[in-house]
């Protein structure tokens, strides 16, 4: 077979698996915010309420797409399309397990992948910034200003808090990283950088507490308020693959992506991932659940007053025990 | 008269897609007065809406489905939620909460429109004032009950 | 004045606050419509610090026609535990005021009786000279007619006069056009023209 | 008359170069209700907020009007969805001073206004709490409020057969007495609330980012909150413990043991904290109302020209007949005079000014709305911070628009 053939055949059980994958965390952050408000979530349509990310995706699709009348059309059209693309290209490098001979499970194995992933998802905001602008109304406009606002101070702190990882492993491939935390996750050594990334993470896919781009007590519904239909469906659909992405790079980075804990390799390392993943995932629902918004000058200083600072902290800290070590 | 198999498919996919629409209605968050109070419970622990996939209530009307007039509307804020209506996407619903909401009710005076039905179509009218929230589940399972078949108009949800 | 009330509010008027003072504990002053500020400014600067409520009466057949109530409250502007509260005074002003007479706006005393103007001048058209945004504030600002007087019907001029449609049969199966044929922009049209004529 | 009123429109607000007109409102998740508040902004800072009021205007004063002195109280009601029963009962003490029949209503009926008044105002500062809450984005915190809401309506609708506007309060004393079993859900409701309590202040009181949110935000002088006529748990939260169950006692709130929780901070975390205690003093009262129900009693006044006689009376006595159909089908006449009634409502001085010509119907019914005095406060404390803050500001005044636009 052609090596094309094998990469698009690749591509389409992946992105098949994410798409699941995205639409069943949104089922199951519903029933887990029920769950945590004592009431029972969506449980009428299909068995168990599975169909229900099937039905509202189906709605959305058959709903309206309005374009308002002072919105710039083409980029307005043309934002979600970024988002969501973008989401979705950072699973062309992602690996998601080994096979026994050590090569990794992913569409493609790039040298500089966790680069890569920064680079791909630092794009994927300008689909909110271009969609709040595009849609010439004020209160979309409002939450792109807060969105880049909000990009540039946490991309900073995420770059600092991954760079530890970069020096522990000595590689930027991500089956490497993976490779060297076969005896010790990285989380323990680089635990200031894990906490950090963790919420620059939640803070880079507009979750709460961090969700002021879409602060719907605020800004109505922040960067989208003027989409509908399809579209706006896109921006649900980024949204939560971004959300799985950085679950995917906290597993990967600091959780041992594969590797077994305490050598229980009776499961195998797909399914190790799979449940760190799921891990982090359920750790967003619980945030959403339990606190409150923050307020957008105070996400700003403690971008920059405390998770910078912090980072290179950790960074200067790595660096030298490393090159103490030798 | 036969049917051709191009009409059949269209048949199934129209009733996907009302399947679809019927299973998750998203409602537009507009609170008016009384009966705004009982639609905020209809979500909480005891009543659950969330059940039947309508817990997303959306703020923004273009990315609702449903309108629930929950309460009078002023002679002030008849154009204000006509134009609500007006900005929200197609396809979409009504529900008229309440008395006050489907005939002016009680308040037969000079600041109360008699009736939503004035300014905008209704799909579903729901007793009560103001109506429990089980009368609100009940009128939203009418809804869901109004797509699967296709039609339109007044309903009442009569226990 | 003839009057299209339905169903008819109460015929006589009486001034009941000159028929039985006191039944509360406030205190009760009538003040012309003169003297109104200065007592006022008195009553501030007696340590009236709350201007309560501001409201107003319609006494249709009385002369003069509205009574416009404020109610203040002896209550110091400075943190205070409940004994030193206590029991503040109360202490109600009437100021009879005929229609087309202005009374002087309180709002530099109190800066609470601003939206209660606002609305005295909205619901009975009472018009408060020095008030810096008087405009209405409860209807919308193209209303005509002042409601809450008693010669203004219940249900407002435009349906008074039109009995509403049957109950009935009210429901619409295509967006705007009811079968009771009142649309939005009938009804506007309906209440415009009960304006004019 | 040559005024006209000034349409809205953005040159009512003065804007300089670099700010921008917003309106927030009447559709707005978090105007609670149908507020409008037109907001000069730069970026996010208010320069300037102009509220609009009146999108729920209802002529309910004028309705009263047109109506029995009995029917009235059914309109009265729905000014604040939210606290009904303190509506009535401030009404119906007013038309009883009126009537002159003050003294005459019995103990019992008094211990169970209390008691429901009490309740009710437990009630509406949990809406308060959970929609705070959710303006917030701590979503959890509504469904616990709410949770607890629903016994105490589940309580209400025994009572008095309605969920949210019962009526149960009447001239002259109680529709009926509590039904049988409603003093067992009582005590579980006593027993189960000092657990939700907790967890409600585990939620939100100790929470950083809440207290990030709320502390030194919207800040209320005494001095401002006088001059704007602010009452309630606002009022308190600026330090004055002015408490009308304290400064002017009705229905025998002078007899209960319960203390006025005032802060001095005066921000929004204050209001918070004086509104939680207050919902802890309001059990205090229950508490001690539900010991005073064990001795059984009247609750209606003994006289036929105010209340309807026992339904059993009926059927056996002429009188009693002649009684039940005047009051129906013409009401009472109350005696022409002029009053002025407050009780403290959830969220202030809540009053009538009632003025009877000597008909069957109230002459004039002026109501003195805690909500409409204390949302002015807003022009005060919210120029200069963010929108994200004006949020928290509304939240912390708690209007509700039923009663702000009547």
């Amino acid at each position: 077979m052609p090596w094309w053939v094998i990469v698009l055949i690749k591509s389409a059980i992946l992105l098949f698996v994410v798409i699941t994958s995205f639409a069943y965390a949104m089922l199951v952050e519903r029933k887990i915010l029920g769950w945590m408000q004592m009431r029972p979530g969506p449980n009428r349509v299909g068995p168990w309420g599975l169909l229900q990310p099937a039905a509202d995706a189906a709605k959305l699709l058959l709903k309206e797409d309005l374009t308002p009348e002072t919105a710039d059309p083409l980029l307005y059209k043309l934002a979600p399309f970024i988002s969501l693309v973008t989401a979705f290209a950072v699973y062309a490098i992602i690996p998601f397990g080994a096979s026994p001979s050590g090569a990794p499970w992913a569409i493609g194995n790039v040298n500089a992948g966790i680069l890569l992933i920064l680079a791909i998802t630092s794009i994927g905001i300008y689909g909110i910034c271009l969609g709040g602008w595009a849609s010439g109304s004020k209160y979309p406009l409002l939450g792109s200003v807060r969105s880049t606002a909000q990009m540039i101070s946490y991309e900073l702190a995420m770059g600092f808090s991954l760079i530890g990882v970069l020096i522990l492993a000595g590689t930027t491939s991500l089956d490497g990283i993976v490779h060297a935390q076969t005896r010790l996750w990285f989380f323990i050594p680089q635990f200031i950088g894990f906490v950090i990334y963790i919420t620059t993470a939640v803070a880079e896919t507009n979750r709460a507490p961090f969700d002021l781009v879409e602060a719907e007590t605020e800004l109505v519904a922040g960067f989208h308020t003027e989409y509908s239909g399809l579209r706006f469906g896109l921006f649900f659909i980024a949204e939560y693959v971004n959300m799985l992405t950085v679950s995917c790079l906290a597993a990967l980075l600091f959780f041992g992506g594969w590797n077994a804990p305490f050598g229980w390799t009776a499961i195998p390392g797909v399914a190790w991932f799979v449940i760190k993943v799921a891990f982090f995932m359920f750790f967003y629902m619980w945030l959403r659940a339990t606190l409150p918004r923050l307020r957008y000058d105070r996400l700003m200083s403690f971008g920059w007053k405390v998770l910078i600072p912090l980072a290179t902290l950790n960074l200067v800290f790595t660096a030298i025990v490393v090159a103490y070590k030798g | 008269m036969s049917v051709g198999p191009g009409q059949f498919m269209l048949a199934r996919l129209d009733d996907v897609a009302r399947w679809a629409q019927s299973s998750s209605v998203w409602p537009l968050t507009m609170g008016l007065a009384c009966c705004a109070i009982e639609m905020m419970t209809v979500t909480s622990a005891e009543y659950d809406i969330a059940r039947l996939g309508s817990e997303v209530f959306r703020s923004s009307p273009r990315q609702a489905d449903l309108m629930i007039v929950s309460g009078r509307v002023a002679q002030k804020m008849g154009p204000v939620v006509k134009r609500l209506y007006d900005q929200m996407a197609d396809p979409k619903w009504v529900i008229s909460m309440g008395a006050c909401a489907s005939s002016g009710g009680m308040f037969d005076n000079y600041a109360v429109i008699q009736g939503v039905d004035t300014i905008i179509p209704v799909d579903v009218y729901v007793p009560g004032c103001p109506p429990t929230p089980d009368g609100l589940l009940y009128a939203v399972n009418l809804i869901q009950q109004q797509i699967r078949q296709g039609g339109r108009g007044g309903i009442v949800a009569k226990a | 004045m003839p009057s299209t009330q339905n169903p008819p509010i109460a015929g006589a008027a009486v001034d009941p606050p000159s028929v039985r003072p006191a039944l509360d504990d406030a205190a009760i002053e009538r003040v012309a419509p003169a003297e109104l500020r200065a007592r006022l400014e008195a009553l501030k600067s007696d340590g009236y610090a709350m201007l309560l409520d501001l409201g107003a009466v319609d006494y249709l057949s009385r002369k003069p026609r509205f009574d416009v109530v404020y109610h203040l409250l002896k209550l110091a502007p400075k943190p205070a535990p409940v004994a030193e509260v206590g029991r503040p005074a109360r202490v109600r002003v009437l100021c009879g005021i005929d229609e087309g007479d202005r009374l002087p706006s309180v709002m530099d005393l109190w800066k609470s009786a601003d939206w209660a103007e606002r609305e005295v001048f909205d619901l009975f058209g009472i018009v408060f000279e020095g008030h810096i945004d008087l405009r209405r504030i409860q209807m919308p600002h193209d209303w005509v007619g002042y409601p809450l007087r008693k010669d203004y019907p219940m249900r407002g001029p435009a349906r008074e006069r039109s009995p509403r449609p049957a109950f009935a049969g009210k429901s619409n199966v295509v967006a705007g056009t009811p079968p009771s044929g009142r649309t939005f922009e009938a009804l506007q049209e309906e209440v415009k023209r009960a304006r004019e004529s | 008359m040559s005024v006209y009123a000034k349409p809205l429109s953005a040159d009512i607000v003065s804007r300089t170069d670099n700010t921008m007109v917003l309106s927030m409102g009447p559709q707005h998740p978090s105007t609670h209700g149908v507020l409008q508040i037109v907001l000069e902004i730069d970026s996010e800072n208010v320069v300037k907020a102009d509220p609009e009021i009146g999108y729920l205007h209802t002529g309910i004063e004028k309705t009263a009007e047109g109506l029995f002195w009995t029917q009235a109280q059914t309109a009265i009601e729905r000014m604040d969805y939210l606290a009904p029963e303190s509506n009535s009962l401030c009404y119906a003490l007013a038309v009883e001073r009126l009537l002159g029949i003050t003294d005459r209503i019995p103990p019992r009926a008094q211990v169970v206004r209390v008691l429901i008044a009490e309740l009710t105002r437990i009630a509406s500062h949990c809406v308060w709490l959970g929609t705070h809450g959710i303006d917030l984005g701590a979503i959890s915190v509504f469904f616990y409020c709410f949770d607890l809401r629903e016994n105490i309506l589940d309580f209400q609708e025994a009572a008095g057969g309605a969920r949210m506007h019962p009526n149960y309060v009447r001239i002259g004393g109680l529709n009926g007495d509590l039904p049988d079993g409603s003093l067992p859900r009582l005590d579980a409701l006593i027993a189960k609330f000092p657990g939700r309590m907790r967890e409600l202040r585990g939620l939100l009181q100790a929470n950083p980012i809440f207290q990030d949110r709320t502390i030194d935000v919207g800040y209320l002088s005494p001095d401002d909150a006088i001059q704007y006529g602010v009452t309630g748990p606002s009022l308190r939260g600026s330090g004055v413990a002015y408490d009308v169950r304290r400064a002017y006692p009705y229905c025998g709130y002078e007899t209960y043991d319960f203390d006025v929780p005032t802060r001095v901070e005066g921000d929004a975390y204050a209001r918070f904290l004086v509104r939680l205690d207050e919902m802890e003093q309001s059990m205090r009262i229950v508490e001690q109302a539900r010991r005073r129900l064990d001795t059984p009693g009247p609750v209606m006044i003994d006289d036929t020209k105010v209340a309807l006689p026992p339904k059993e009376t009926i059927a056996l006595s002429m009188e009693a007949l002649i009684h039940h159909f005047k009051v129906i089908s013409e009401g009472f006449r109350v005696p022409p005079g002029d009053v002025y009634q407050s009780v403290e409502g959830p969220r202030g001085e809540l009053g009538y000014y009632i003025v009877s010509n000597g008909d069957n119907r109230p002459y004039r019914v002026r109501t003195r709305p805690p909500s409409l005095y204390n949302l002015q406060a807003l022009k005060c404390i919210a120029p200069g911070n963010l929108i994200a803050d004006l949020v928290v500001m509304i939240g912390s005044l708690d209007p509700v628009f039923g009663e702000v636009d009547r």
